[in-house]
């Protein structure tokens, strides 16, 4: 149940990606799509009363068509036997705050950030992690930014624990926090300036 | 303080290190704390004098040669960090484990927790300013190094577990050495809670000391027992369950009070559940292969990344690890739970006495090169 | 024949000299038979030790007056038990309710001090909170 | 720098430095500087079964002042290499070293090519007087290390060698 719960609250957020983006034009979706984005907007008045979050009611109610050639962007639900997560959600990076706190109005709790080094198509990823206490639902955020001068905003304000993942990815691979407290380094001595898990790292 | 003496606000603050070398940080973590008088203003634990690269070399290393470094990261729990990184590479390749062998990996994980806590209960007394406790905790820990030590070769950084199963069958020696140890334990415990946990002093230096909230376990990712010590009933083997520890009927001791002593309590009560799980699996371990036929060393799983957590004894311990469908990992990130559990250190110690803090640094039973990697 | 009063003489002096021994005699033999300096790899034998890593910040500050509080309560009682001496010597087994009514009296006083001290809390040592700077 | 002799004390002649020797051999008084996993290995040696109290040197003392003998167990990372050095400078002569464990020695299982975070070996800032190998070391090897040690300082071994049988 919260699975499902959670996937819809992290659908609201792509939709107002869509409305930022391009001009909300109301394509002629699948079917599938219209009964699914129907289903997501019934579920969060339900939502909506339940936990009566303050930033629900700004969305507006008409819910323009998330139009993607991909399959449509959104928490895509993982078979936990082969994967070991629940839901795979790819966000933009300036997403990332909301989603961590609507993450937090559902008491998930911050497990871990990874950074990951695409060298080949040029992009610096960061996983995040979280699962909850009571029923078992591991959420993982991904967001890509490019490996020139990768920047994240930072979610430490939201989750404080965030704080040292944070400034040990940044130790890593260099990926800058946007107005993340301290970001000096954290396992690395203090004056370093090398990355060393970036595939290009020479010693 | 009280109505007496009121604070004058322009006192300057002294700044200490309860540095690298100390008796109490059991290892090299540094905290530097702003002092005001004998009370923290704010202390910021620095890490990273330790750090051994392990995700470096899980990178440039096959699946199998890194299978060494997992006993050195958490070197207390060893086994359980065998099983995390062991589970995650079967999980992402799909390499199938004989019953017998998930049952021999419980024994062994489980043992090591007690070692561990036993081991966490001498240091921790240790560091309250008891000494003898730590040489019964270590005098029965050598019991159970010398068990492992017939089963694995080795008395602190194990590497018996290999892909799809473990490396050395168990014999009766073991066995009837596992229950007389069992038995000995049983005996031991009501004496370590005479001489130490009704002790006043204890008691004292414990009761609502260090209180960490639900909710601040929430924002840091606080788990295992720091975690049930607040009221989170949270145990990975119960939660997330994973080879074969549905058959075994086990409960997660949870305490509310949040304090340095229900962190305390947590860990001594999971000594006998572990005791119970091993005797049940000793019960019911069933016959059959240990290992696959042809050991496995090529690993080599499909693209994409894969995540597996395990109960070490200090919290979840998670492995994700990336893979390019290669013979080695892309990407092999190591979620230590005792990395969670220090961040919420600064938070929790605002205002709180020096000795105070000591105690809750040793409730939160560091290892840190675990911290550090 | 040496008078009665420099032989006392010679035994407070003869006391005095043993106990001045006693406390400067390991000085001296571990100044003489110690080597001299020490092996020093970035000579920072003489910094104050702070496990390892540079002191920060100087330690002569101003700190609570509560720290002072204790040392001289403890002042207070090291001198009463110095007085108490005598007495103990003096101590006259035919007139004893005397003496020890006396003892009483005087120890009561000086603890009146630690008993107001008591009242107003000092030995109580709650956690503080500070606004986060 | 390390390895400079030291001016010799004020009165010293033979015979006085064999007995001194022998006082000091017996009660070395190491410094807890666990790193690693070789300090729980030294723990368990200090504990009841392996007790180094029976060679005079279960005093782990806290303060570089206070003690003789600086057991390195454990990596030293490039973080941690100036702690050590200026804990090696606070302790006051006669002071050895023992490394104790693969990553004191040389670096250990943590010697890559491309590693950058770890100092490959204490001899390569300290003078070394006893090399422990073992990864950890078992406690026998670490009263062996300290025996050995004992027979550096005084000249002669006073306990039996270990012969394979």
């Amino acid at each position: 149940m919260l699975l499902a719960k959670i996937k819809e609250a992290l659908s609201s957020l792509y939709e107002n990606i869509q409305e930022t983006e391009e001009t909300p034009d109301a394509d002629a979706a699948a079917a599938v799509e219209a009964e699914d984005t129907a289903v997501a907007s019934a579920a969060e008045e339900v939502q909506a009363e339940e936990t009566a979050p303050e930033q629900e009611e700004s969305k507006p109610e008409e819910v323009a068509e998330p139009e993607e050639p991909a399959p449509p962007p959104g928490p895509k639900e993982t078979d936990y036997k082969a994967k070991g997560y629940h839901l795979d959600v790819d966000l933009p990076p300036e997403k990332l705050p909301e989603a961590a706190e609507i993450l937090l109005r559902e008491d998930f709790f911050i497990e871990s950030i990874t950074g990951v080094d695409w060298i080949d198509d040029e992009q610096l990823e960061a996983v995040y992690d979280f699962n909850h206490f009571d029923e078992l639902c591991r959420v993982v955020l991904r967001t890509r930014t490019d490996r020139e001068n990768p920047a994240i905003p930072t979610i430490s304000h939201i989750y404080q624990g965030a704080n040292w993942h944070e400034r040990e990815t940044h130790d890593f691979f260099g990926i800058k926090f946007i107005d993340h407290p301290n970001l000096e380094p954290l396992l690395l001595p203090e004056d370093a300036d090398f990355h060393p898990l970036l595939k290009d790292f020479k010693a | 303080m009280n109505g007496l003496l009121q604070q004058d606000v322009n006192k300057e603050t002294f700044t200490i290190n309860l540095g690298p070398q100390h008796p109490a940080t059991h290892g090299v973590l540094r905290v530097k704390l702003v002092m005001d008088g004998e009370y923290i203003v704010e202390a910021e634990p620095v890490l990273g004098y330790i750090h051994r690269m392990h995700e470096k070399m899980g990178e440039n290393r096959t699946w199998a040669k890194f299978l060494p470094n997992c006993g050195r990261m958490d070197y207390l729990s060893a086994m359980s960090y065998n099983h995390g990184y062991v589970a995650a590479v079967e999980r992402a390749a799909a390499i199938e484990v004989p019953e017998r062998a998930e049952y021999l990996r419980v024994i062994t994980v489980e043992m090591n927790r007690i070692s561990s806590h036993l081991l966490w209960f001498g240091a921790f007394v240790l560091d309250l300013g008891g000494f003898t406790p730590l040489l019964y905790a270590f005098d029965d820990r050598e019991l159970i190094l010398d068990l492992l030590e017939s089963v694995t070769g080795s008395r602190l950084t194990y590497c018996y577990f290999r892909f799809g199963g473990v490396y050395n069958d168990i014999d009766d020696a073991f066995i009837a050495g596992t229950r007389e140890f069992i038995k000995r334990q049983r005996k031991r415990m009501p004496m370590y809670d005479a001489l130490v946990t009704k002790n006043i002093i204890l008691i004292k230096r414990l009761k609502e000391i260090g209180h960490i909230s639900k909710d601040m376990a929430i924002r840091y990712g606080a788990t295992g027992p720091v975690a049930r010590g607040s009221g989170i009933n949270y145990d990975v083997r119960k939660n997330e369950p994973y080879s074969v520890y549905p058959e075994f009927d086990f409960d997660v001791p949870v305490y509310e009070e949040g304090d340095s002593m229900a962190r305390y309590m947590v860990r001594m009560d999971e000594i006998e559940q572990s005791m119970r799980i091993i005797e049940q699996a000793l019960d019911k371990l069933p016959e059959g292969e240990i290992k696959p036929k042809k050991a496995i060393k090529l690993v080599k799983p499909e693209k994409g990344d894969y995540y597996h957590a395990v109960e070490a004894a200090r919290g979840s311990f998670g492995v994700r690890l990336v893979s390019d469908g290669k013979n080695q990992a892309y990407r092999l990130k190591l979620r230590s739970p005792t990395y969670s559990n220090l961040s919420l250190y600064g938070e929790a110690t605002k205002g709180m006495l020096l000795p105070d803090a000591l105690a809750l640094m040793g409730s939160l039973d560091l290892v840190i090169p675990e911290i550090d990697r | 024949m040496v008078q009665q009063p420099i032989l006392d003489h010679l035994y407070v002096a003869a006391f005095f000299l043993g106990g001045l021994l006693m406390a400067v005699g390991p000085f001296i033999i571990a100044h003489l038979f110690s080597p001299r300096g020490t092996r020093n790899i970035t000579n920072k034998t003489q910094q104050a030790i702070e496990c390892g890593v540079e002191p920060i910040g100087d330690a002569w500050i101003r700190f609570g007056i509560v720290y002072y509080l204790y040392a001289l309560m403890f002042l207070a009682f090291d001198v009463d038990v110095l007085f108490l001496f005598p007495v103990a010597l003096a101590y006259d087994t035919t007139f004893a309710i005397r003496d020890f009514v006396e003892i009483v009296i005087f120890v009561g006083i000086l603890s009146l001090a630690i008993i107001y001290a008591w009242i107003k809390g000092v030995f109580k040592w709650e956690t503080k909170s500070y606004n986060p700077r | 720098m390390g390895n400079e002799v030291v001016q010799p004390p004020i009165i010293h002649f033979d015979t006085l430095d064999k007995i001194l020797g022998l006082g000091r051999a017996n009660s070395l008084w190491p410094m807890t500087f666990g790193l690693a996993c070789c300090a729980i290995e030294m723990m368990a040696t200090g504990a009841a079964r392996f007790d180094l109290a029976r060679f005079g040197a279960e005093v782990f003392r806290p303060s570089p002042r206070q003690c003789d003998v600086m057991i390195v167990a454990g990596t030293i990372s490039k973080k941690m290499e100036p702690a050590v050095k200026t804990l090696y400078d606070q302790m006051p002569e006669p002071k050895w070293v023992i490394a104790m464990g693969n990553c004191a020695i040389s670096g250990g299982p943590f010697v890559f090519e491309g590693q950058y975070g770890i100092v490959e070996g204490a001899d390569k800032f300290l003078p070394v007087d006893v090399y422990i190998p073992g990864c950890p070391p078992r406690p026998e090897a670490l009263i062996e290390g300290i025996l050995e040690l004992e027979e550096k300082v005084t000249g002669h071994r006073r306990w039996p060698r270990v012969e394979a049988k």
